[in-house]
């Protein structure tokens, strides 16, 4: 390490010391701010989604206004938000805290990183607006091909977003195969690492895959080559085929750190090990590769075979399997433990309920005949928000309420966070439970109208939408106060043993001063455990 | 105890047997689900309360036992197994009328949905279906991709530019069940509905016939029905497209030999291809006929057929089968 | 060591004309399957002696292994869709 | 420049290295979903991929791809000098590859020019297309057929800037045996194209029998 150098940027906290940084830390940082913004941005379309569905017929905006604003919403929730929240913002920070290294393996090609995503987000949003993309997130030919609208800006986007992503999961995978410190052996790795892990591998296989398919798109578009084209041989299923490739591991890219989350914090504020770290390991790593066989479950009823049809159901029962494990050693970690209810464990225990749910019902439409009629109805919108919003976004707010402290060296007002915890669980299943029974009913996704009788559980979901987005909004507010002028943490609020509560909070620039102390596990809650000693002293 | 459960759960009367199965795995999964869901649920409450946190103590360490997490993986597997089984063979079902069922031809287009029945007629939005008896839909798109959906029937099936889909049900109820639109096809996706009128028997040979039933008539109100009898029906319609576009030039109707394979009494029969396979000239031979009429030469003949795919609209395929089909019932001298 | 090199591209030319050479005997649907096995075994020879998979570390062959089998899944598991169309 | 944050110039080293493979991974992924797209289509089109494949320029095809195994080789070869501490020889070599390369290019420019003047464009479009009888099957093999030789061809194109620009840092004594390392991830990276190449020869050359 060269002398002075590091500490003197350390202080520097002008604009362009931030901008030009190579510190996986504050590249972390950026990509939640951008992130998080990314979030704000597709609530918003969310609730002028729900508005528009409080009355049947048309209300506040025309139909292709509500066909481009659920485009909208889908495109920045999924893109700019869930794919890289958590692994781009939290994994940044604290990967290799977590694995004793001072820096990710490529910091320059991070920040590279950092930019393209920016970039991509420009592009693909002045795209949307300027070009009025309505074919939802999905892009599906013919009518994407053919739509009115212009599509190539988004998807060009969509493109560079992609490329952001492939690059962030290289950089990680590098950096968790050479960076570790001396006497971190794979199987001592802290849970979160193990899924961001899987996560990179998830995101450099099948990224590349959506990648080319929006270009043969684009290249149909700009250039009428019409590869999908059915007078020319083409066949559009196939695009569904490349795009649920991509699409359905990138429901595993959005949840498993997610579940990394939950694994690290059920320990902490449990303090106990993990029910069982062998099964937690192999059931990401069983997501990690089965998740890519399953993608077909997305078209039972899109003119695929019956051969096809039931191969894909199979395999899609098989990844169930893992994640029903992690709950189970999830709730078994509680056992014995030493458990305080404070706001992350909240989270925790949402994530568990709505998670539960939204898995099973996942097996329920991964089952053949029962998909057949909830393919396509606001059932599986149901279901998909129970693992992206009840799943993911409490895992998030799960991480933000327990590394704020790590991020900041401040912390949150306790009786807030439940409050907001409680809203946000209060609020999600207003919206959600009624949309279950609407696609029971029968109601059609991306409907901007509804038949009368559809009427009460629309406007019950709507309302729950407010309750949701008030919460959030009550979130953002104290969390920013806290940040401001929340009571100082110390290095070890929590009292946990995770190896990234081992420095101080936050961290120097290199991550540690001297040699990482790596000896005692990162779940080690035993007599004499240091997470216990520090709790202590305070 | 299921209308119940169905009241509970939103879902609308099915209108079939296979809907009414579908519904008991349904109950079953969701019941299953709550069931795990509750037991998952107050094992954690007990938990969190019986090791609440008292003071900073150290906790022991706990492994679980590899047994457990297989065994309970296992049996769950098992039970997901189980239901893919069930739900499979539930699904096969939904593409499996036996030979004889009612044929009819729809055809979606942004943003209505059109249907044809072989005896000529043609209607847009109204579905009459006959009870009792198994009816096959054959589905094609004009331009996007549409699906249709008839929540009644828990039945869904998209409609593909360039093929033809199906789907096959077997309707128990007398009724009118809605139909809609599931996937996105642009500004009035939402609009584009349908609804399935499940007729009597005898309305039903009324409507197919060129009558119009009673039950229909306020249904049909304002929709441009065309006359069966002035057109000579569907076969009549196809023989027309097949003058139009040329087939007649190489194909024979009557037996007698030409450029290309006679059409009398091809309908159905099996066929010798160049190679030695042999394949039964059903309508999936003759869609890929139309479109590579190379990829399967009939033995005996030169690949000189062009390929018709964009010359022929869904419709007009659809009349040119109907034709064949008639001529299927002639044998072939 | 060096001949290590000179060997893989001698047989990598001679696997090149021989695949060449079976593309004019009439196999039928056997055609395929041998010009990919040929070109199976000749990506092979260049991944383990040009790009010293067998002396790399286990990741790095463990990337490529898994890669090509993912691929494979994938290009399989589509085409198998629309071969078994009814 | 040095990276403080590695502890070691051989993890750095190590760090580059399975960074480079996992990229050369994802550059496989982006192949992929084109390798399922030719599946799917042959399967559809037996007879109009066997025709299409009948049509190409077989024997161009061929060259080229002698010219791309030959040019692995040197490149190998190049880096087995630079390793052995011979930058010179090392250079030589890594020229010859980037001499191959050109000629690669030039040969498929000359193959495309070919087909171009055949009438014979991307995405049915020529007048080839209208003299056929079956054209779907035929339109989509060869907009397959420019997409992905086209891809291929755009890799080459950045694999020889990549070892103009190893060239050029050999040439100035930039590259040395001691960062030997920056030499393999570029060979790595030129290897991949040549596999790609092997397995499109086939693909669009050879199979051309009753398939």
């Amino acid at each position: 390490m060269s002398g002075r150098t590091p500490d003197a940027k350390a202080a520097d906290t002008g604009l362009k010391a931030w901008l030009t940084t190579r510190d996986h830390k504050r590249i972390g940082i950026m990509f939640l701010v951008a992130t998080t913004a990314a979030m704000a941005l597709g609530g918003v379309f969310a609730l002028l989604l729900r508005l528009e569905l409080l009355m049947p017929g048309e209300t506040i905006v025309d139909p292709m206004t509500y066909n481009r604003l659920f485009t909208l919403h889908g495109v920045t929730m999924v893109w700019l938000f869930m794919i890289p929240v958590i692994p781009s913002g939290f994994g940044n920070y604290l990967l290799p805290i977590m694995i004793g290294a001072r820096d990710v393996a490529f910091p320059r090609l991070n920040l590279a990183s950092f930019y393209i995503y920016l970039v991509g987000a420009a592009i693909t949003l002045a795209g949307m607006y300027f070009g009025a993309a309505d074919t939802g997130w999905t892009f599906y030919v013919p009518y994407s091909t053919t739509s009115a609208a212009a599509l190539v800006p988004v998807l060009l986007g969509v493109f560079t977003l992609g490329w952001s992503s492939v690059l962030t999961g290289i950089n990680f995978i590098a950096t968790v195969h050479t960076m570790r410190t001396e006497g971190l052996g794979w199987m001592r790795m802290p849970l979160f690492v193990w899924t961001v892990y899987g996560t990179s591998i998830i995101q450099v296989l099948v990224t590349p895959v959506l990648g080319m398919a929006l270009m043969l798109i684009g290249f149909d578009r700009l250039l009428d080559w019409g590869i999908f084209d059915p007078a020319r041989g083409g066949d559009p299923v196939l695009y569904q085929h490349l795009f649920w490739f991509y699409s359905h591991p990138a429901v595993y890219i959005m949840i498993l750190p997610a579940m990394g989350v939950i694994s690290d914090v059920v320990c902490a504020f449990a303090r106990k090990n993990p029910f069982s770290y062998e099964a937690i390991v192999w059931s990401t790593m069983g997501i990690t590769f089965v998740g890519l066989l399953t993608w077909g479950h997305h078209m039972f009823t899109a003119g695929m075979s019956t051969f096809g049809a039931g191969a894909f159901g199979i395999l899609s029962m098989l990844v169930a399997i893992f994640s029903a494990i992690k709950v189970f050693t999830w709730v078994g970690t509680l056992y014995k433990g030493s458990i305080a209810l404070d706001t992350p464990l909240l989270y925790v225990l949402a994530f568990l309920f709505l998670f539960i749910f939204g898995g099973m019902t996942g097996v329920a439409v991964a089952t053949t005949s029962l998909d057949v009629h909830w393919h396509d109805t606001y059932f599986v919108v149901a279901h998909f928000h129970f693992i992206m919003v009840g799943g993911t976004i409490s895992a998030f707010l799960a991480a933000l309420h327990y590394w704020l402290p790590k991020l900041s060296g401040r912390r949150y007002p306790e009786r807030l966070g439940r409050l907001g915890a409680a809203g946000v669980f209060v609020g999600f299943n207003l919206t959600f439970v009624p949309q279950f029974l609407l696609g029971n009913r029968g109601m059609p996704r991306r409907y901007f109208d509804y038949p009368p009788a559809m009427h009460t559980l629309n406007a019950i979901s709507t309302v729950g939408s407010w309750v949701l987005g008030a919460s959030m909004l009550f979130i953002a507010s104290y969390l920013l106060r806290s940040l401001l002028r929340g009571e100082p943490a110390g290095d070890n609020p929590w009292g946990a043993a995770g190896f990234e509560w081992r420095t101080s909070s936050p961290p120097p620039v290199h991550n540690w001063t001297g040699e990482p102390p790596f000896e005692r596990g990162a779940y080690d809650y035993t007599e004499g455990s240091p997470a216990l000693e520090g709790a202590r002293d305070e | 105890m299921s209308d119940l459960l169905r009241q509970l759960l939103m879902l609308p009367d099915p209108a079939s047997e296979a809907a009414r199965e579908i519904d008991v795995l349904h109950f079953v999964v969701l019941g299953t689900t709550l069931v795990g869901f509750l037991a998952v649920a107050c094992v954690t409450a007990w938990w969190l309360w019986r090791y609440r946190r008292r003071g900073d103590r150290p906790t022991e360490r706990v492994t679980g036992s590899r047994r457990l997490e297989l065994s309970i993986g296992g049996a769950l597997l098992t039970l997901f197994v189980g239901w893919w089984v069930v739900g499979f063979l539930q699904y096969l079902d939904l593409q499996d009328a036996p030979e004889g069922a009612e044929e009819i031809y729809v055809t979606g287009k942004q943003w209505m949905w059109k249907f044809a029945w072989p005896s000529g007629r043609a209607v847009v939005g109204v579905l009459p279906v006959p009870v009792d008896r198994d009816v096959r839909l054959v589905l094609t798109s004009r331009d996007v991709v549409h699906s249709f959906f008839v929540p009644a029937l828990r039945m869904k099936q998209d409609a593909l530019p360039g093929r033809f889909t199906r789907l096959d049900f077997r309707a128990d109820r007398l009724g009118t069940y809605p139909v809609y639109c599931a996937e996105y096809c642009g500004q009035s996706h939402a609009r584009m509905g349908a609804t399935v009128v499940v007729l009597s028997a005898e309305d039903y040979a009324d409507w197919v016939a060129g009558r119009t039933p009673a039950t229909l008539v306020p249904l049909l109100k304002g929709r441009e029905v065309p006359d069966v009898a002035a057109e000579g029906g569907l076969a009549a319609e196809g023989r027309r497209v097949m003058q139009r576009v040329g087939c007649l030039a190489c194909h024979s109707l009557d037996g007698s030999p030409s450029v290309g394979p006679t059409l009398l009494g091809l309908y159905g029969s099996e066929v010798e291809l160049q190679g030695g396979e042999r394949v039964v000239a059903d309508s999936d031979y003759l869609t890929r006929a139309l479109r590579d009429p190379n990829g399967q030469i009939v033995a005996g003949y030169d690949p000189v057929m062009p390929s018709f795919e964009e010359q022929l609209s869904a419709e007009e395929r659809v009349a040119i089968f109907e034709a064949l089909r008639a001529l299927g019932d002639e044998e072939a001298p | 060591m060096k001949r290590r090199d000179v060997g893989a591209f001698v047989a990598l030319l001679t696997l090149t004309g021989l695949s060449l050479g079976a593309s004019y005997v009439p196999l039928g649907a056997w055609g395929m399957a041998v010009a990919l096995g040929f070109a199976a075994i000749k990506v092979s020879v260049v991944a383990v002696v040009f790009m010293h998979l067998a002396r790399s570390p286990r990741a790095e062959a463990l990337f490529a292994l898994g890669a090509v089998v993912v691929v494979a899944i994938l290009v399989l598991l589509a085409a198998a869709d629309v071969m078994t169309r009814t | 420049m040095s990276e403080a944050h590695f502890e070691s110039a051989e993890r750095q080293a190590d760090a580059a290295r399975l960074g480079m493979w996992a990229f050369l991974v994802s550059e496989v992924f982006l192949f992929a979903g084109l390798f399922t797209l030719y599946g799917a289509y042959r399967a559809a089109w037996p007879e109009a991929f066997a025709e299409g494949v009948r049509h190409g320029a077989k024997m161009l095809g061929s060259l080229n791809t002698v010219i791309l195994i030959t040019s692995s080789f040197a490149v190998a070869s190049s880096l087995r000098a630079l390793q052995e501490d011979r930058p010179r020889v090392a250079l030589r070599w890594l020229l010859g590859t980037l001499a191959l390369a050109l000629g690669f290019l030039a040969v498929k420019a000359v193959e495309y020019h070919g087909h171009v003047h055949e009438g014979i464009l991307p995405g049915g479009h020529g007048h080839h297309f209208a003299t056929l009888s079956a054209p779907a099957g035929q339109a989509a093999f060869f907009t397959l057929y420019y997409v992905m030789t086209g891809l291929h061809a755009l890799h080459v194109v950045a694999g020889a800037a990549v070892l103009a620009w190893l060239a050029w840092r050999l040439h100035t004594g930039a590259l040395d045996a001691r960062r030997a390392h920056v030499l393999s991830n570029g060979a790595l990276y030129w290897h991949l194209v040549d596999c790609v190449w092997i397995v499109l020869w086939p693909l669009f050359y050879l199979t051309g029998g009753q398939a």
